[in-house]
């Protein structure tokens, strides 16, 4: 194995460093801003692996995008500033979190790592003829769970057009429900 | 797609299109940028105030002030308080005296308090001599609460003397044309009654020349004080009492709280004694050499004005009062 | 061919901090003289005279304006989130200096040279709205934080017809690099290929500099300052520092897509380069000085029903056209 | 002294004076103690750099950012001073902050009511220092024409919330005279002046030779 370049341990110290901030801060503003830190580290660790664009694009898209649009969720899903924190509940998500790690550390350890990297001209033509041609399917199927996501989204923050509430159709199902039971109490 | 309604005037949307829409707002957004940029290119209109001063319009108001007749050579106040009746804000103090040998009465204090005087112009209207104005003062500042206090009758102080002296002669060639009708109507009694008339003009004019005296030996008196202690002090240090209150008011003060001042006023008092010495001078070119002082401080130069002329106010009314006694004698 | 500073410098940290010098020095130099020229094109507009009294034409205003910013007092309100609030105005300067580096200011010299700098130059723009938001979200202030949110939502709006209207360029210049793109418009710049792209992009990157008529995220009518309603000192000068070196961040993208970047006649490259820049500079402070701002519905009824719209068919087009032609 | 009364009693006198009676009762403006021993030692540094501090000096002189902030009809005039026949901008006091945190000059333009105060002293509160504050308008300087016996509604002047640097008469005074107060605020502030707590010496006429130099002049015959 190639000696590892100084700048590159500085990245994964970024990474790790953002991702320890992200899972241990309790402020989860905090923490969003430590995760958009550990992204920001991955990013420099593909720039490190000579593929500018995917770090490019992992700054534009997760760091500018994604962490930006995890903040705002928080802001209107979230009350502001809450601290969260069971001491039981910590200690029940260590099931999950432990069989996602033993899982992804079997496959780390089972698969061979070819260097493909640094063979061919790694770069912005190779990725998009990759995308559209090789991995069409793939693409074009990620894309459309997105869309999914999006019309879904959409759908639950979409107002009633006739009553002009908020309720999403759940909401009003149960709302229903109610005023069917109080209509009962009043016949009642 | 369908005009998007918010941009645009109700109504609006319905005859056109989304493009040409966006291409019509497109259009009024550059002949709003071709306003700005034609101005860009002009000439500003700023008046570059420090430099130029502005050309105030003759109905700016500003705090009030007295009207300098030709005719008299003076102001024309004759202290008759309806001014500071009427006035709104408190912000007029006058006060006046009764001098011998002048028909009308003086003002002796006339003070105007620019920070209450809310330019209502009551007492300009209300003037019976038409004696009041609008100054032209628009740009007055100060580092003091206190500064704006204008005594609108230091322009006349000097000046006042003169005027007495002309009015007397006024008054008294008025009342001898008077007698002199008087004598033509009925001649026997006006004979008897004019002589004794110019009797007492000429015995009021000559208890004026020791008067004249007075004041000149007053004077160095105000100023004794005024060498050893800088500016404002000087009022204080000669007489508590005095009309001076109107240029420090402090004077008024009771003496004790005037000792627990004391010691906080000693240190800024040092800042301020070459402020004041700079500012005193361009503050009033005195013309008359009897009033000259060698000092120039310009503020206690005028309360010793003032000052004196009380003095000598006050004399000429001991005077009259005695004459009043004597006559009645 | 291009070279970069790393090739003209052997050591690899004297590079870096040559160019980091370069542009820290560059950045304040150019917001200096930026604010100065705001307040005087602002003053000739509305037919006054701007500062006159410091230095040569008031030249030396914002210079004297820094030094009283430097010592004034930093003030660090009450219940603040700390750490956020004490690091936004460091990390609203880092995309800043990270982006000014990659521009070919010259047909054979930029600082930094590499095959995705457009894309590049988008991805720290979009690091700019974390710190926004840290400034807003850690002054513990109402204001800030709406103005942050008005902010960071405005940005992301317009950042999709922004990198669309580019995009459109990108397909016509067959890369990324942003010195093959300048090399691309030959004898003509791309403006008039592009010109609805031109305009589109024009409008999102006036947009996502947070400037009039798109200033809602600082409406001081309604926000106080917006997100740097706390910042006192130096901590805001810094915010103002990165405000303007966005100005000419997006002027220079503008200029190497669309003006053909340092490409011109007779001038020598860098003087073209600038030219166009505070050219482009000039008509954001037109812009600004000549229309009022818009309503924040305004605003995003404009990106999302006008601009992205327009920008995608833009790239139907040139990316149909191009196809037919090639 | 017997001179001719005033023809009012002497409740009316003193409302007539209100400097006076203020004077007379010795009332310390605003300041608390502790205010007033912190605004003494801000003003007499232990150790002292004269080239830098001249430099400050000048620098803050002439940046003074002014916080927009209005409270009457004189911010009117203010605004007036800040457009395009006056502008202020060419002093480098042209910089309306809507932030207290960024403007280093309080212009207090209009009537100071009571509701008003606390705001205004948390506003004041809220500049960093070094800060100055200028009295504009009779309202400001000692409650101008609202100003009476047993008056409720308004402070009697600015300095009963904050020190003033500057007092600008007139009702309400002119653009001009704004820009003049502006001025002599750059004056006291690159003297490396600060505020000191008043200490009642007396009227300070600054501008008396404009007042007798007033363009139409004073010289009316007739």
């Amino acid at each position: 194995m190639d000696a590892v370049h100084p700048s590159a341990w500085a990245f994964v110290v970024v990474a790790l460093g953002g991702a320890l901030l992200s899972v241990s801060l309790r402020n989860i503003l905090h923490a969003i801003f430590g995760l958009a830190l550990a992204l920001f580290g991955i990013a420099g660790l593909f720039l490190y692996l000579g593929s500018p664009f995917v770090a490019a694009m992992e700054v534009l898209i997760y760091v500018g995008g994604i962490s930006v649009a995890m903040v705002f969720a928080v802001m209107l899903a979230y009350s502001l500033g809450k601290k969260e924190g069971g001491s039981t509940r910590r200690f029940l998500a260590v099931v999950p979190v432990g069989g996602f790690f033993g899982v992804v550390g079997y496959a780390l350890l089972r698969a061979s790592f070819a260097v493909t990297s640094k063979t061919g001209s790694w770069d912005l033509k190779l990725v998009g003829r990759k995308l559209l041609l090789d991995y069409n399917v793939v693409f074009e199927a990620l894309s459309v769970v997105l869309l999914l996501a999006i019309v879904g989204a959409i759908i639950i923050a979409r107002r009633d057009e006739k009553t002009g509430d908020d309720k999403t159709a759940d909401e009003k199902a149960a709302s229903k429900g109610n005023d069917a039971a109080s209509a009962e109490e009043r016949a009642s | 797609m369908s005009a998007d309604t918010s941009l645009v005037a109700p109504g609006a949307e319905k005859k056109r299109g989304y493009l040409a829409l966006l291409v019509a707002g497109f259009f009024t957004l550059l002949s709003g940028m071709w306003v700005t940029l034609k101005n860009l290119f002009r000439k500003p209109v700023t008046l570059r105030y420090p430099r130029e001063r502005p050309e105030l319009s003759t109905a700016f108001r500003s705090a009030i002030d007295l009207v300098d007749f030709e005719e008299l050579g003076s102001h024309d106040c004759v202290a008759c308080m309806q001014c500071v009746n009427i006035c709104p804000s408190f912000c007029i103090q006058v006060e006046g005296q009764k001098y011998d040998g002048v028909k009308r009465k003086r003002a002796t204090k006339f003070l105007v308090d620019y920070a209450l005087c809310s330019v209502c112009g009551l007492c300009i209207d209300v003037c019976p001599t038409e004696t009041l104005k609008y100054s032209k003062i628009y740009d007055e500042v100060s580092f003091e609460r206190d500064a704006f206090v204008f005594d609108l009758l230091e322009p006349f102080v000097e000046r006042e003397e003169a005027f007495l002296e002309g009015q007397r002669i006024a008054d008294a060639k008025e009342a001898e044309e008077k007698k002199k009708k008087a004598e033509a109507a009925k001649k026997a009694k006006a004979a008897v009654a004019a002589k004794k008339k110019a009797d007492g003009g000429e015995e009021a004019e000559k208890a004026e020349k020791p008067k004249a005296e007075k004041p000149k030996a007053a004077k160095p008196k105000a100023e004794a004080p005024k060498a050893e202690a800088p500016k404002a002090e000087a009022p204080r240090a000669d007489e508590p009492k005095a009309e001076a209150e109107a240029e420090a008011p402090k004077a008024e003060a009771d003496a004790p709280k005037a000792e627990a001042d004391a010691p906080k006023a000693d240190e800024p008092k040092a800042g301020k004694v070459d402020k004041a010495a700079v500012e005193a001078k361009p503050a009033e070119p005195k013309p008359k050499a009897a009033f000259a002082k060698p000092d120039s401080d310009a503020k206690a130069a005028s309360l010793a004005r003032i000052e004196a002329a009380k003095k000598r106010a006050l004399e000429k009314k001991k005077q009259a009062e005695q004459q009043a006694e004597g006559e009645g004698e | 061919m291009l070279k970069t500073l790393s090739d003209l410098v052997p050591n690899v940290f004297l590079a870096m901090l040559l160019a980091a010098a370069a542009i820290m020095a560059f950045a304040t130099v150019n917001a200096l003289f930026l604010v100065w020229l705001e307040r005087k094109v602002s003053a000739r507009m509305q037919r006054r005279y701007g500062p006159t009294v410091v230095g040569p034409f008031g030249m030396f205003q914002t210079l004297v304006d820094v030094v009283k910013l430097l010592s004034k007092q930093l003030i660090s309100p009450k219940d603040i989130d700390k750490p956020l609030y004490h690091l936004a105005p460091i990390v609203v300067f880092v995309p800043v200096v990270l982006g000014l580096s990659l521009f070919p200011i010259d047909k054979s010299f930029a600082l930094v040279d590499t095959n995705v700098g457009l894309v590049l130059v988008f991805a720290f723009a979009g690091m700019g709205f974390i710190a926004i938001f840290m400034a807003g979200w850690g002054s513990n202030n109402k204001y800030a934080l709406l103005g942050a949110m008005r902010a960071v939502a405005q940005n992301i709006a317009y950042e999709i017809p922004l990198i669309l209207a580019a995009l459109a360029v990108t397909m016509i210049a067959r890369s990324m690099r942003i010195a093959d793109i300048v090399e691309a418009q030959g004898s003509f710049p791309y403006i008039l290929v592009q010109p609805i792209g031109a305009l589109i992009y024009y409008i999102s990157a006036v947009a996502e500099t947070n400037r009039a008529p798109f200033d809602i995220p600082e409406a001081e009518s309604e926000l106080v300052a917006g997100f740097h309603t706390e910042y006192s000192g130096m901590r805001f000068a810094l915010f103002f520092l990165a405000e303007y070196t966005n100005m000419v961040i997006v002027s220079m993208v503008a200029t190497s897509l669309f003006l053909g970047g340092y490409k011109g006649p007779l001038l020598p490259g860098p003087v073209w380069f600038f030219g166009k820049v505070y050219f482009l500079i000039f008509v954001m402070l037109w812009l600004r000085w000549t229309f009022p701002r818009l309503r924040f519905d305004q605003l995003m009824t404009f990106a999302w029903k006008v601009l992205i719209p327009l920008a995608l068919a833009n790239l139907l087009v040139t990316a149909t056209v191009l196809k037919v032609m090639s | 002294m017997a001179l001719n009364g005033a023809g009012k009693g002497p409740e009316l006198k003193e409302a007539a004076q209100p400097a006076l009676i203020k004077k007379a009762q010795g009332a310390p403006g605003t300041l608390s103690e502790r205010e007033e021993a912190q605004l003494m030692a801000e003003a007499e540094p232990f150790v002292r750099f004269h080239l830098l501090e001249d430099l400050l000096n000048a620098a803050r002189a002439n940046s003074l950012w002014p916080l927009t902030f209005g409270l009457a009809c004189c911010a009117i005039e203010m605004m007036a001073a800040g457009a395009a026949k006056y502008d202020l901008d060419r002093f480098g006091a042209g910089v309306f902050r809507p932030s207290a945190r960024q403007a280093d000059v309080m212009i207090f333009a209009g009537t100071i009511s009571r509701k008003m105060g606390p705001v205004i002293k948390a506003l004041w509160d809220q500049m960093p220092s070094p800060k100055w504050a200028i009295a504009m308008g009779g309202c400001t300087i000692d409650g101008g024409p609202f100003k009476y016996p047993n008056q409720y509604a308004i402070y009697e002047g600015a300095d009963k919330l904050v020190p003033v640097d500057v007092y600008i008469p007139g009702c309400p005074p002119r653009p001009e005279a704004l820009i003049n107060g502006i001025l002599e605020l750059q004056n006291k502030i690159k003297a490396g002046r600060r505020f000191k707590p008043s200490t009642h010496e007396g009227p300070i006429p600054i501008a008396k030779a404009e007042r007798t130099n007033a363009p139409t002049g004073r010289k009316v015959k007739g």
